[in-house]
Order: C-alpha cells, then sequence, then structure tokens
C-alpha cells in the first residue's frame, strides 16, 4: 500500500513519458491507435493527480520519491502545497488539448513526431510541478525547452524555423543563466529540498548578503525567460507559428506558468518570504512585474494577428502570478495562484477559439473577424466569456483572481498596484471588446461569401468540446469561487499549506 | 685528449650535417647529405661504445632510410602527370611570413631552455646498468643488450614488432592492395647486376645468421641480422631478380606476424605455466631467446624489405 | 714497436695518400667517366692498402679472414656501382647526342 | 679530459640535432624534409640517451637505454616509411609536395562527401 | 588476468589478418566481444590483490615492466572497452556496404584490434618507454585507419596527423630521456618519489606534457584535427575522437598527477586551463561557422577536449581542508564525467552522421533537409548525443558541466563561469544547427540508400550509454577512490569520503 503510494508520482510522470515515447515509433498512419494511447495516458494523469490531490488535502498523505544520482544530487520527486495548482492544471488541461489537437491536426504529416514530443512536453510539465528540489525543477525546465522547440518548428516552414531559433536562443540563454545560479546556490548551500519558508534564511550564514541578492538575480533572470517578464518575452510572440493546440497549452499553460511557478518556488520555498524580502529584492520584482503587465496590453492593442494579439495578452497575464508572488501579503499569493489556474483555463479558451476560427474559416487577422459570430456562434460566444474572464469582469474567474491581488496591494499598503490593476483591465477591454464587436455586430462582407456549416456543428466536434469545456470552466469557477474545492478554496489550502495564512 | 679532439669533430660533423641537410637549396643533394648524418652518427655509436645501435643505424640510418627516400625522391620529382582530378590543388607560393618568424621563435627558445637544461644535467653514475650485470645470469644470453630486448624488456620489443606490422599494413592500405602479392613483378635490370646479387645473395644470408648467433653472447642480434636480411630482399628485388614473387601470399603473411606471433605464443605459454607473462623458464632460457629471436629476424627482414617493396608499382597500374 | 707495426702504418699512410688522391680527382676531373676512374681506382687501392696494413697490425688469422672478405666485398659492390653509373652516362649520352 | 665532458658534448650535440631537426619540421615545405627533420630528431633524442648510458656505464655502456634506442629506431623507421608512402601517394593524387595548399573545387561533383 | 586485456586484441588481429576477406568481420567482432568481456570481468570481478598488478617476466620494477591498474585505469578501460565494442558492431556492416566496398579489405580489423591492444596496454602501463612505444602504435594505428578512406583530403590530413603524432611522441621521448638522465629509472613509481624540482625535471616536464598536449589537440595545438577527424571514414572518426584522444589526455593525467605533482605549479595549471578556455570558445565557434556535418562534429571535439583541461587548474588551487578535498572530487568527477560521456555521445554523434552520408551521399549541411524524417533513429541519436554535449540534463554531459560549475564556484575562480556557460550556448548553436536543418523542408526529392538497422541501433546505443553515464556517477566517483596505485597520492588529489 505504502509503496504503490510512493510510486504515485512517477506513475503521473510516466502516464505521459511513456506514451510519449511509444507514440513516436507508432507508424503515421496508425493514427487510431495513436489517439487511443494518447487520451489513456491523458486519463490516467487526470485520474492520479485527483487521488494525489484528494490524498494530499484530506487524509494528508505524503507523496515522496528521492533517489540520490550523486554528490550533491537528489532527484525528489514531492507532492507539496504548491506542486498541486500546476499539476492540476496540467493534467485538465493536457487531457482537454488533447482532444482538441487529435481534432486539428487531422490528416496533417508527422503527427506521430508532433504528439511524441507533446506528451514529453505535458511530461516535462508535470515533472516541474512534482520537483521536490531546485536540481530536480531545473532538469525538467531544461527538458520542457529542448521537447518544445520541435513543436515550434513542427510547420517546417522558413518562419517557423526561425521562430524555432529565436525561442532556443531566449530559453537556453536563460537555462544557462539558471544553471549558473542554481549551481552557485547548491555550492553554497549544498543540496537542499524545496521547504515552505525558505532554507537561505538558515544558511544566509553561506555567502554575503550582496551574493545572494546576485544569485537571485540570476534565478529571475532565468526564470524570467519563459515568464516573458520584458524585456525577455521577445520569444512568446514569435513562437506563435505553432499549430494552436501547441500555442494553447504551451504558451498559454506549460512553459510560461512553468517560468511564473518557478519564480514562486525561489521566493517562497528557497529564498522565504521574509528573507526575500529582506534582500529587499521584491520590490524592484513587482516593479517588473508591473511593467510588464501594462507593456504587454499595449502591444497587444496594436496587434492585428489574432494570435499574436494573445500572445501579449498573455506576456501581460502571467505577470500578474509573478506580482502576487512579490507582492508581501499572503491575499496577494492567493490571487496569483488562483490566477496560475483562471488564467490558464481562459487564456486556452481564447487560444481554442482563435484555433477554430483559423482551422475552419482560415481566418487569421483581427480585421478578417467582421460577422465571424454569426458562422461560428459556439465558439465566439466562448470566446467572448473568456475574454471577458481575462478583462476581469465579474462573475467570471478573472475577476476573482484580480480582486484578491487588489486585495493583496491594500494590504500591503502599495496602492500603485491597484492602478496597475486597473489599467491592465481597462487595456484588456480595450483589445479584447473590438474583436467581440467585430464578431457579432459586424456584417460579413459581401466580397467573402460564407462558408457553409460542416454538417449541423460549426466545426468538428473534437474541437468544440474543449472550448466548451474550458469556458464552463472558468464561468463556474468564478461562480463558485467560495465553495472549497473551487479553485480559489484550493489556492487558500494551499497557501495555508505554506503557513503564511492561518 | 685526442679523444676529446676526435669526440669534438664527430660532434661538430654531425651538427654541421644536419645543418645542410636543413639548409641545402637542392632535395637530392639534402637526401645524400641526410645518408652521410647517417654514416657519421654510427662512428658515433661506436665511440659512446654502443656498437649494436652502430650497426643498426648504418644499416637503417644509412641504407635503408637512405633507399627510401631515394626513391620517394624520384617519384616525387617525376612531374605528375595522371593525377586523379578530383579538385586543382595547387601548393601556395610561400608560407606566411609570421609562420617562419613563429617557427624560428619556437626552435630558438627550445634550443636555449634544452641547453640550458643539459648543462644543469647532474653527472650521477645512476641508471639500471649494476641491476642488468646483477640479473644477466638468470637472462638465458650473455649479451646485456639482448637481454634487455628479449627478456626484461620484451614487452616493448613485442609491441616494437606490432608497430612494424602496422606500418607495413599501413603502406599497403595506402597503395590500395591487401597484400605484396598484387605488386607487378619487378623488371629486368642488366646481367652485372643480377649477377653481383646472384653472388652477394648468400653472403648476406650468412651475415645475417651470424649476427642473430653473435646477439647470444656479444653486439648483434635480431635487429641487426633482420635489417640486413630485408636490405637483401630489396636488393633482390632491384636487381629484377624474380625469386621474391614466388612467394605465396600467406607465406608473406605468415612471416609478416612471425615475430610478434612468436612473442604472444611464448607469452602465452609461460603465462598458462607460471601465471607470468613473456617468463622464461631457467634452463631452456637461452633457446626460448634464440627461437624467439629467429623469428623476429625473420619478420624484422620481411617487414622493412614489404616498407619498401610495398612502394613499387602495383600489376592493376601497369599498362596493359 | 715491431717491425711489424712500422709496414703497417706505411700500408695505412699508402692507403690514405691514395683516397686523397681519389678524392682529388673526384673535385678535379672535367668528366664524369673519368671522375668515376678516379674514384674507384682510389677505392680500390685505397681500402686494399689499409686493410694490408690493418692485416699486418693484428696477426691474428679469423681477422685476417674478415679484413680480406671486407675489401672483396667492397670491389664487389664499387665495381659493379662504376659500372651502372657509367652505363648510365652512355645511356644519356645516346639519348641526346652532343650539338657540334 | 674526464667522462663528464664527453658526455655534455654529445649531450649538447643531441639536443641541439633535435633543435635542428625541429626547425626542419617547422619551417620546410617540402614532404620529405619534414620527414627528414622528423628522423633527425629522433636521432638527437638517441643520441641523449646513449650518452647517458655512456655516462651510466663502466666497462660499457648502460643497455637499458641502448635497447630502447634500438627499440626507438625501428619505431622511427617504420613512421618514416609509413609517412614516405603517404607522401608519395598525396604527390600521385593531387601533384602536391608539400601540405599547405590551396584547392579550387573543379565545378563538377565538388559537394562530394 | 590482465595481461589478457592486451593478448586478446592483439591475437584477434593477428587471427583476422590471416583469415580470407569474408571471414575477417566476424572474427573482429568475436575479438571485440571476447575483449570487451574480459575488461569486464577484470573490472568486477573482485579478484586477488595482485588483480590490478603485473610483473612482466617476472623481473619487478625498475629493472622489468610492471603493468598496473588504478581507478583511473579501470575508468577508462571501461570506457573504451563499451565504445569501442559499440564501434566494431557498427563497423562490420559499414564497410560491407556498397558505398565502402572498396576499402573493406584493407585490413580494417588487424588495424583497429592493434589499437584497441594499444589502447589497453597504455591505460595499464606503468613504465614511461613502454608508454611511448604505445603512443606511436596508438598513432601509427590511428593514421593507418584514416587512410582507409582513398579521397585526397584524406591522405593530406592523414599526413598531417602522423606528423603531428611523431612530433608530440617525439618531444615526449626527449623528455623521458631527460628523466633517466636525471634519475636512471622509468617505472611511474620509481619517478614519482624521486623528482625533485631541478631544471632537467622541469625541462622533462614541459616536453612530455607539451607532446602529450600535441597528441590531445588541445587549442591551439590542434590544427591537424579537424581534418583528420573529418575526413576519416565514420567508425574511424569516432574511434578518433571518442578513444585516440582521450589516451593522450590520460597520459596527461599520469604525468601531471603521478610523475610531477610535486612540481606542477598554480600558474602551470592556470595555463592549461586558459587553453582549454580557448578551445572550448574558439572550437563551437568554428563549428558553427562549418557546412559538413563531419567537420562540424570534429571541430565540435576540438572544444569538448577544452573542458577537460579545466580539470588542472581546479585541483590544484590552494584551498585547504575538507572544503578542498570535496571539490577537489568534484572537479575529478567533473573532468572524467566529461571524458566518458564525450567519448560515448561523440562517438555516437559520428556514428549517426556516418548513416546519413551513408543515406544520403553527402555530409554538406543542407542536404539534412533531404532525409525529411526517413532516419528518425540515427536524428533522435544526433539529438541526444547533442543534449549530451550542450550538457543539458538528463545526461553524463550534464553532471560533468555540473560538477566542474560547482568546482570552479567553491573554488573561488569565477573567471571561468562566463567560460563554461558561454561554451554551452556555443555548443547549443551548432547541435541546433543540425536539428533546424532536420526539421527544415527538403530542397529537392531524393533517394535515400537503405541503412542497415545495425547502423542505426548502434549508434543509438552509444547515445544512451552517454545518457546513462549521469546515473553512474556515483559509480564513477568510487572508481576515482580507488586512488592511483602506482605512487602515494599527491596533496591535490588526496580525498576522503564527504
Amino acid at each position: 500500500m505504502m509503496s504503490w503510494e510512493h510510486m504515485l508520482p512517477l506513475v503521473t510522470l510516466a502516464s505521459s513519458l511513456v506514451t510519449g515515447i511509444v507514440i513516436f515509433f507508432l507508424p503515421e498512419r496508425n493514427s487510431a491507435l495513436r489517439s487511443t494511447l494518447n487520451m489513456l495516458g491523458a486519463s490516467i494523469k487526470v485520474i492520479v493527480v485527483a487521488v494525489m490531490i484528494r490524498g494530499f488535502l484530506v487524509d494528508d498523505a505524503a507523496y515522496e520519491l528521492r533517489f540520490t544520482l550523486a554528490l550533491g544530487f537528489d532527484f525528489l520527486l514531492r507532492i507539496d502545497s504548491l506542486s498541486l495548482a500546476f499539476l492540476f492544471l496540467s493534467a485538465t488541461l493536457w487531457f482537454l488539448t488533447t482532444i482538441y489537437a487529435i481534432g486539428y491536426l487531422e490528416g496533417s504529416p508527422n503527427r506521430s513526431r508532433f504528439f511524441g514530443f507533446f506528451s514529453l512536453c505535458v511530461t516535462a510539465s508535470t515533472g516541474i510541478a512534482l520537483a521536490g528540489n531546485l536540481i530536480t525543477f531545473f532538469i525538467f525546465y531544461e527538458f520542457l525547452t529542448l521537447v518544445t522547440y520541435p513543436l515550434v518548428v513542427h510547420r517546417g516552414t522558413k518562419k517557423a524555423i526561425r521562430a524555432g531559433r529565436v525561442y532556443l536562443w531566449y530559453n537556453i540563454s536563460g537555462g544557462a543563466v539558471l544553471f549558473t545560479a542554481v549551481v552557485s546556490l547548491s555550492a553554497l548551500a549544498g543540496s537542499f529540498d524545496f521547504t515552505a519558508g525558505g532554507v537561505l534564511a538558515e544558511m544566509a550564514a553561506s555567502g554575503s548578503r550582496s551574493i545572494h541578492q546576485l544569485i537571485f538575480f540570476l534565478l529571475i533572470a532565468g526564470l524570467g525567460v519563459k515568464t516573458a517578464l520584458v524585456p525577455l518575452h521577445g520569444w512568446l510572440p514569435v513562437a506563435m507559428v505553432a499549430p494552436a493546440p501547441v500555442s494553447a497549452l504551451l504558451h498559454a499553460v506549460a512553459v510560461v506558468k512553468a517560468g511564473a511557478f518557478g519564480i514562486v518556488r525561489v521566493i517562497y520555498y528557497v529564498y522565504g518570504k521574509e528573507y526575500s524580502a529582506s534582500l529587499d529584492v521584491l520590490f524592484p520584482l513587482a516593479l517588473a512585474a508591473a511593467v510588464t503587465i501594462l507593456y504587454g496590453s499595449l502591444q497587444a492593442l496594436n496587434q492585428n494577428d489574432l494570435k499574436k494579439r494573445l500572445a501579449y495578452s498573455t506576456v501581460s497575464q502571467i505577470s500578474y502570478i509573478v506580482l502576487g508572488a512579490a507582492l508581501a501579503s499572503p491575499l496577494a499569493i492567493v490571487g496569483g495562484l488562483v490566477h496560475l489556474i483562471h488564467q490558464g483555463f481562459m487564456k486556452i479558451t481564447l487560444f481554442f477559439c482563435a484555433g477554430n476560427v483559423a482551422e475552419t474559416l482560415e481566418l487569421h487577422k483581427v480585421s478578417e473577424l467582421d460577422g465571424v459570430g454569426r458562422r461560428m456562434p459556439l465558439t465566439m460566444g466562448t470566446f467572448a466569456l473568456a475574454a471577458f474572464g481575462m478583462a476581469g469582469i465579474p462573475p467570471i474567474a478573472g475577476f476573482i483572481s484580480k480582486w484578491y491581488l487588489a486585495l493583496g496591494g491594500l494590504e500591503d499598503g502599495q496602492l500603485w498596484v491597484i492602478g496597475v490593476l486597473v489599467a491592465s483591465t481597462l487595456l484588456n477591454a480595450a483589445y479584447f471588446l473590438p474583436i467581440i464587436y467585430r464578431a457579432w455586430f459586424r456584417e460579413l462582407p459581401v466580397d467573402r461569401r460564407p462558408v457553409p456549416l460542416r454538417g449541423k456543428l460549426e466545426t468538428r466536434w473534437t474541437l468544440l468540446l474543449p472550448t466548451t469545456v474550458t469556458a464552463l470552466f472558468s464561468l463556474g469557477a468564478g461562480l463558485w469561487a467560495g465553495w472549497q474545492w473551487s479553485p480559489l478554496g484550493v489556492c487558500q489550502q494551499i497557501v495555508r499549506g505554506m503557513g503564511l495564512m492561518p | 685528449m685526442t679523444d676529446t679532439l676526435f669526440d669534438m669533430t664527430l660532434c661538430a660533423a654531425l651538427i654541421l650535417a644536419a645543418w645542410r641537410v636543413l639548409h641545402s637549396s637542392d632535395h637530392f643533394q639534402a637526401v645524400v647529405l641526410f645518408i652521410t648524418f647517417g654514416l657519421i652518427l654510427a662512428l658515433a655509436w661506436v665511440r659512446l661504445e654502443a656498437p649494436d645501435i652502430a650497426i643498426a643505424e648504418a644499416a637503417v640510418g644509412a641504407s635503408l632510410a637512405g633507399v627510401m627516400l631515394l626513391d620517394a625522391l624520384r617519384v616525387m620529382r617525376s612531374v605528375g602527370k595522371e593525377h586523379e582530378q578530383e579538385k586543382r590543388w595547387t601548393s601556395v607560393a610561400k608560407l606566411p611570413s609570421f609562420h617562419l618568424f613563429f617557427s624560428f621563435a619556437t626552435v630558438l627558445i627550445l634550443s636555449v631552455v634544452l641547453i640550458s637544461a643539459v648543462t644543469e644535467l647532474s653527472d650521477a653514475q645512476g641508471g639500471l646498468t649494476d641491476l642488468v650485470h646483477a640479473e644477466l645470469e638468470g637472462s638465458g644470453t650473455k649479451h646485456p643488450v639482448t637481454a634487455v630486448l628479449l627478456n626484461f624488456r620484451g614487452y616493448d620489443t613485442w609491441i616494437e614488432l606490432g608497430v612494424l606490422l602496422l606500418a607495413v599494413l599501413g603502406v599497403l592500405s595506402i597503395r590500395e592492395c591487401s597484400n605484396l602479392h598484387s605488386l607487378a613483378p619487378p623488371v629486368a635490370t642488366t646481367i652485372v647486376l643480377e649477377n653481383l646479387v646472384r653472388g652477394i645473395m648468400p653472403l648476406v644470408l650468412l651475415v645475417s645468421g651470424y649476427l642473430l648467433w653473435r646477439g647470444g653472447f656479444a653486439p648483434g642480434g635480431a635487429f641487426q641480422a633482420g635489417v640486413v636480411l630485408g636490405a637483401g630482399c630489396i636488393l633482390l628485388w632491384m636487381a629484377g631478380h624474380r625469386s621474391l614473387t614466388m612467394l605465396h601470399d600467406a607465406t608473406w603473411r605468415i612471416l609478416l606476424i612471425l615475430g610478434f606471433l612468436a612473442f604472444l605464443a611464448l607469452g602465452s605459454y609461460s603465462l598458462l605455466s607460471t601465471g607470468v607473462f613473456l617468463a622464461y623458464d631457467r634452463q631452456y632460457a637461452s633457446i626460448q631467446i634464440f627461437l624467439l629471436e629467429s623469428a623476429a629476424t625473420l619478420s624484422i627482414g620481411t617487414t622493412l624489405a614489404g616498407l619498401m617493396l610495398a612502394l613499387q608499382p602495383l600489376k592493376k597500374d601497369l599498362p596493359r | 714497436m715491431t717491425i711489424w707495426n712500422i709496414f703497417s702504418i706505411l700500408f695505412c699512410l699508402a692507403g690514405g695518400a691514395f683516397f686523397l688522391a681519389g678524392v682529388v680527382g673526384m673535385l678535379r676531373f672535367p668528366d664524369a667517366m673519368s671522375r668515376l676512374h678516379a674514384l674507384t681506382k682510389a677505392d680500390n687501392l685505397g681500402l686494399g692498402f689499409i686493410v694490408v696494413g690493418l692485416c699486418l697490425r693484428s696477426l691474428v688469422v679469423p681477422v685476417i679472414i674478415k679484413l680480406l672478405l671486407i675489401w672483396l666485398t667492397v670491389l664487389l659492390a664499387s665495381s659493379t656501382a662504376c659500372f651502372l653509373v657509367g652505363n648510365y652516362i652512355l645511356q644519356e649520352a645516346e639519348e641526346k647526342p652532343q650539338e657540334n | 679530459m674526464t667522462e663528464l665532458d664527453s658526455f655534455l658534448l654529445y649531450a649538447l650535440t643531441a639536443v641541439i640535432l633535435f633543435a635542428l631537426g625541429l626547425s626542419s619540421l617547422l619551417s620546410r615545405r617540402h614532404l620529405l624534409r619534414k620527414i627528414m627533420g622528423l628522423n633527425i630528431m629522433s636521432a638527437g633524442a638517441f643520441l641523449l640517451f646513449i650518452s647517458v648510458a655512456h655516462r651510466n656505464g663502466k666497462v660499457f655502456a648502460d643497455p637499458v637505454p641502448q635497447a630502447m634506442v634500438i627499440t626507438g629506431i625501428v619505431v622511427s623507421i617504420s613512421a618514416t616509411g609509413f609517412a614516405l608512402a603517404l607522401a608519395r601517394r598525396i604527390r600521385k593524387k593531387t601533384g602536391l609536395t608539400s601540405l599547405d595548399y590551396r584547392e579550387e573545387p573543379s565545378p563538377e561533383n565538388h559537394n562530394r562527401p | 588476468m590482465m595481461v589478457l586485456i592486451v593478448i586478446i586484441p592483439f591475437s584477434g588481429a593477428l587471427i583476422c589478418l590471416l583469415m580470407p576477406k569474408r571471414m575477417r568481420g566476424y572474427a573482429g567482432l568475436a575479438a571485440a566481444a571476447a575483449t570487451c568481456l574480459t575488461v569486464f570481468l577484470l573490472a568486477f570481478i573482485p579478484g586477488g590483490e595482485d588483480t590490478f598488478h603485473h610483473a612482466l617476466g617476472g623481473w619487478g620494477r625498475p629493472l622489468g615492466i610492471e603493468l598496473q591498474a588504478d581507478g583511473l585505469s579501470i575508468i577508462f578501460l571501461l570506457l573504451t572497452s563499451v565504445t569501442a565494442f559499440l564501434i566494431s558492431i557498427y563497423a562490420g556492416p559499414y564497410f560491407d556496404s556498397p558505398r565502402e566496398q572498396k576499402t573493406a579489405d584493407y585490413h580494417f580489423w588487424t588495424l583497429w584490434l592493434l589499437l584497441w591492444g594499444g589502447l589497453n596496454a597504455l591505460y595499464v602501463s606503468s613504465d614511461i618507454f613502454n608508454m611511448y612505444v604505445l603512443l606511436e602504435l596508438i598513432s601509427l594505428a590511428a593514421v593507418a585507419l584514416t587512410t582507409l578512406k582513398e579521397e585526397a583530403e584524406a591522405l593530406i590530413a592523414a599526413l598531417r596527423y602522423l606528423m603531428a603524432a611523431m612530433l608530440g611522441s617525439l618531444v615526449f621521448l626527449l623528455g623521458v630521456a631527460f628523466l633517466y638522465a636525471e634519475y636512471g629509472v622509468l617505472d611511474l613509481g620509481g619517478l614519482g618519489v624521486q623528482v625533485q624540482t631541478t631544471l632537467p625535471t622541469i625541462t622533462a616536464f614541459g616536453l612530455m606534457v607539451f607532446g602529450m598536449l600535441i597528441k590531445t589537440a588541445l587549442f591551439p595545438l590542434h590544427f591537424w584535427l579537424p581534418a583528420a577527424h573529418g575526413n576519416a571514414p565514420a567508425p574511424v572518426s569516432a574511434i578518433l575522437s571518442a578513444l585516440v584522444i582521450k589516451s593522450s589526455y590520460f597520459m596527461l593525467l599520469r604525468i601531471w598527477f603521478e610523475i610531477f605533482p610535486s612540481i606542477t605549479t598554480y600558474a602551470a595549471a592556470q595555463l592549461l586551463g586558459a587553453m582549454g578556455a580557448f578551445a572550448i570558445l574558439w572550437g563551437s565557434f568554428q563549428a558553427v561557422r562549418q557546412e559538413r556535418l563531419k567537420l562540424l562534429v570534429a571541430h565540435s571535439t576540438v572544444s569538448q577536449i577544452g573542458y577537460l583541461f579545466l580539470l588542472f587548474p581546479l585541483t590544484i588551487a590552494q584551498i585547504t581542508g575538507e572544503q578542498g578535498a570535496s571539490w577537489n572530487m568534484q572537479a575529478w568527477t567533473g573532468g572524467i564525467c566529461q571524458t566518458v560521456s564525450h567519448a560515448a555521445a561523440k562517438a555516437a554523434l559520428f556514428l549517426a552522421v556516418g548513416n546519413i552520408i551513408h543515406a544520403l551521399g553527402t555530409d554538406r549541411l543542407i542536404s539534412l533537409r533531404d532525409i525529411k524524417g526517413r532516419l528518425p533513429l540515427s536524428v533522435f541519436t544526433i539529438g541526444i548525443a547533442g543534449v549530451n554535449l550542450m550538457g543539458l540534463p538528463p545526461s553524463g554531459g550534464f553532471v560533468a558541466k555540473w560538477m566542474l560549475l560547482n568546482a570552479v564556484i567553491s573554488s573561488g575562480q569565477w573567471w571561468w563561469i562566463p567560460i563554461i556557460v558561454l561554451g554551452s550556448l556555443l555548443t547549443a548553436g551548432y547541435v541546433f544547427l543540425m536539428l533546424g536543418h532536420v526539421f527544415a523542408p527538403s530542397r529537392k526529392a531524393v533517394v535515400l540508400q537503405s541503412v542497415p538497422p545495425a547502423l542505426e541501433i548502434s549508434a543509438f546505443a552509444l547515445a544512451l550509454c552517454a545518457i546513462f553515464i549521469g546515473f553512474t556517477t556515483s559509480g564513477i566517483i568510487d572508481l576515482l577512490q580507488m586512488g592511483f596505485h602506482t605512487m602515494p597520492m599527491p596533496e591535490a588529489i588526496t580525498w576522503r569520503l564527504p
């Protein structure tokens, strides 16, 4: 009994790793078996994660798997309160995105390669969630970089290749910086596990204050690349050439959130809130986050390409999490964490919609979207829902997280935060509403004959289902926020688990 | 006094010869001077009480290397018309000046360091002489050098035979022929030369055998004997005598590896019997060493001859 | 200082003289043929004298035999070499007849 | 004159020979010169060995260096033969007698592996 | 027992020479397997006191030659045998394939087994002159193998290689002469205890190190390497890059840590480190600019060699006490991990490139576009090997870089940090230069020659080994802690278990 409970984290990894590796060697045409495998792996992951979350939060069981590689080298997989949020997110979204991807890529070449690497990506992000110490985290972090590259260049066009190169340079460099930081930490403090409240505080003796600040800076710089903190965000919009599911899962969720997640880890589990506050490195970070929020929104305004606009919106939205982590108050971190989940669902909805439109009507530009709402009501409906959520209009999920952030800001007495939030909300509205307006209140231009409906549905059900589900989720998360098992409730429990809140 | 005078002259001659080899404008002259250098070196060996090396040097450095170099020079001088033109290769007019400067500086620094180091060398009468002489009784031979070569450091000699084998195989693979059998038969030369060779061949065999036998108690031994043998084979071929082409391919190969094989066999035998590699049992030591030496002689001769002969024209290159 | 020694020294000196002459000849003579002539003569005789001298010096039979053997071999070799070189020169001459 | 001086004399000659050979290897372009340079270098090394042997020896020069030098001679003659074969082959294939060359690919089959 | 690892490959070589042509492949493979097996037995079967010690001919040192194996030897023996065995599996079908048919009968197996035997012998030798002879054997065999490709480029490269190798071993030989003149012995142990700081000794030290540097092709003495490794047949390139280079590096370790520990100085170590640093940057910079796959890989060897030389400054910095001990160990582990993983990864890379050449008939970088995922395994191999070279997890290369960086930081020699980081970035540059082409759309439809599965699988297996090494680090450390049998360990590398 005990033994297999220990193995659960490994099972979570394996569920996607094995699938991925098997899929590589499946013949191209054998798509039925491939899809089955994918779904199987995804469902297993969801179930196991659910089991573990319940086990952890209700009858607080410990899931930990550790083996030593070499000196200063522990490979540690562990469920702690923080892992849950990210784990839950990646598991469920993988499940949905897989369905979506199967539909989206129907009949396109190199699918074995695509799905193989796709599963590996999920493995990586799961690993990041489960990582129990900085080394393990780094291993999966780099792994994520590597396995995402083939997905970015999947299309194989010149543009894709270039995008892939940009993506790599940003992320490999970030990885190198992170590597240096991690190694210096382990050289200073030996090998240590993530512990709530931080470990460096005790080890403050080892290495001077300035050294610790330097390392903190390096860590943030390394993680900031994936988090797309300005000015390290350059790769994200470019990487949008990837197929929709990739942009949806990876660039809305896995990759960027891996960065944000890492930052939270560093602040709360390595340096420790108080210690990092005492190093006064948090304020600059918060500032950077704020800048990113505004900059991303501004950029999003003048993007005509739909996916690019979404990408910039991602840039700005992710920084909410960082902002939450960087603010002192526990409410803020609750806001950040819950945003981790909410934003994931909402943004993936948006990307799904964009994908639907692109796949069904070959429309990529915002300016082309006139009257699409009539043609694809469901899609554009969900789009509107998610967009409002993003803008933080109650009762949709986005509102909750922003609300908590604002509360945190108030509690900290840092009123500028509220200013930032309001501004970004307005900006969000400013770049989302025109799309919705065009989609619903403009006529189809006469020169473009309406594309006939395929059968009953406006497009394949495999594309519609995930979209609807995620949209509904983000709605529900907002409506029933008070419930104990709602994302908000879970995040509050998490923060309690981190010992920050009574 | 006269000794020192002699030494000085010898050293001066050596350095002069080397210098000329380096700086003479004409390649042919350089090669000839190189041969001369070898001969003078042989004298130096004698002077330094190392007659074994003197014989070896005279046979190898002077004659064998000389023949090889001269032959190579002949080939490389003849303007190659039949280049397999994959690319147009043109050798650069002159080396960049920094290269010359660099090499000059390197040599200068090196020589300064070396000279000062040599002058610092202690005059301690160290070395392993006494040990060798102490162990000479049990070594199975009366000649210290042979004892070291075949017994104390027989392992080195084994590897060295491996190096020889490698060289021949390398040359064969460069020539794109798998064995010496695909060589074109030698072209007949004048009757005089052939007769000379006929006359001298037995003498060569005699000398080689003599050196081999002598190695047991005095300067001489497998290597010197082998070199003489090899030189004889080359002479035979050059004189247009076809006897070597009669040899079967398998025979060639076995002769090539004989020495190496002998060491291997003996070593393994002793490994099985006594658990020690390349150990001789006391009473038969001299016999075993002699067997080893004769095997080594044969394959050294074949190998050195092979090194030279493998460069001769191939059957497939001959105009039909 | 026996009589033998005196003789041996004399012989050696004679040999040396011949070698000297041979060298001078090789350096001074006009054309290849005559140079060859000088060289071989000097070799054979010079070496011969020196061998005799050495024989007189060490009156041991095996040594004497070896010395004589050496002389014989050198004689053979040098005469053959001389013949070959001469032959080569002749062929050269035939290939390009003197113009004049 | 004492034993040591002749040792010193030969040892000096040895290292000078080594340096000369090296300079020939580095500064001459013709392959034969390079190969001869290598041989002269090895001759220098051997001479150092044997002068040491002579210094060490009392009645008869230290046999160990002698044995090593004989081994060394074999090795160097093998290497020389091999190098000469290579040089001849290169000459035949490309017409080069030195390794400092430019190559202009001829139009056809220029992207061969 | 220990002699067998030399005897078996040598006898195999002779058998292959005597065999008829078509039988050679099998004989060679059998010999390879036997050698590999013997090494494993030697390493893992616990034996008596003299398992790792054998006085040849019963003559102990200083008169005779002794074979001795220590932790370092075992590591290098294992590394060699695994890599070599997989390469041998590859070589058979490779040389039988129609493309290479011409070179098939030029004694590949004999040369290769002689080379292998030489390597094994070198790793257990404890006599510097014997080492010289072995080095010559190895060099000649390596050059002969290089000439198995008849292109003029290969021949020229081979001759340059031969010259460099000869130069290296002659310089080494002169050093040996100086040592013998000064101390009158030739065995590591005897020398190690006797060596004092005199000018001739220092000269000998300089000469021997310099000779080995030439053979190891450390920048700026790498001039011969890219052409030689880039023009040889694929398996041979793998052998050269993975094994032959390592042999002279092994010699460096022996010279540095066992003969001259007492006279190695901080400055000298820093110099080697600096050369290594330049090698890292220059090699990868050149690699990025190549247009031919094999040349790219060859230049990458130049740069990867550089990492090995960070070992020297890191083990000699003046830090004492527990701290010093532990980071010394890290430096050693890093260096050795780098050696081992680079051997596996580079061999895999060369073999995979060999497959691509085999399929396409060219190794232009551009032509990678034309394979269009038809050699998935080979491409995968390139990817994994690339990850290893970049030092990204999970791989031996990662552990190596990790350890090295750790040692760098804790020894306070921070100036190596940018080198290591920049190096791995540049490595990423050329690795993804290859992979990028793989994903790019193909220019024209080409007919690919089918690649025998054995080729792809053996290459892939090597890549997996490179990954696997990341998990065997503790084993390597244990072996290193066996220490050096040939002499009392010098201060710089005496460590205790942490």
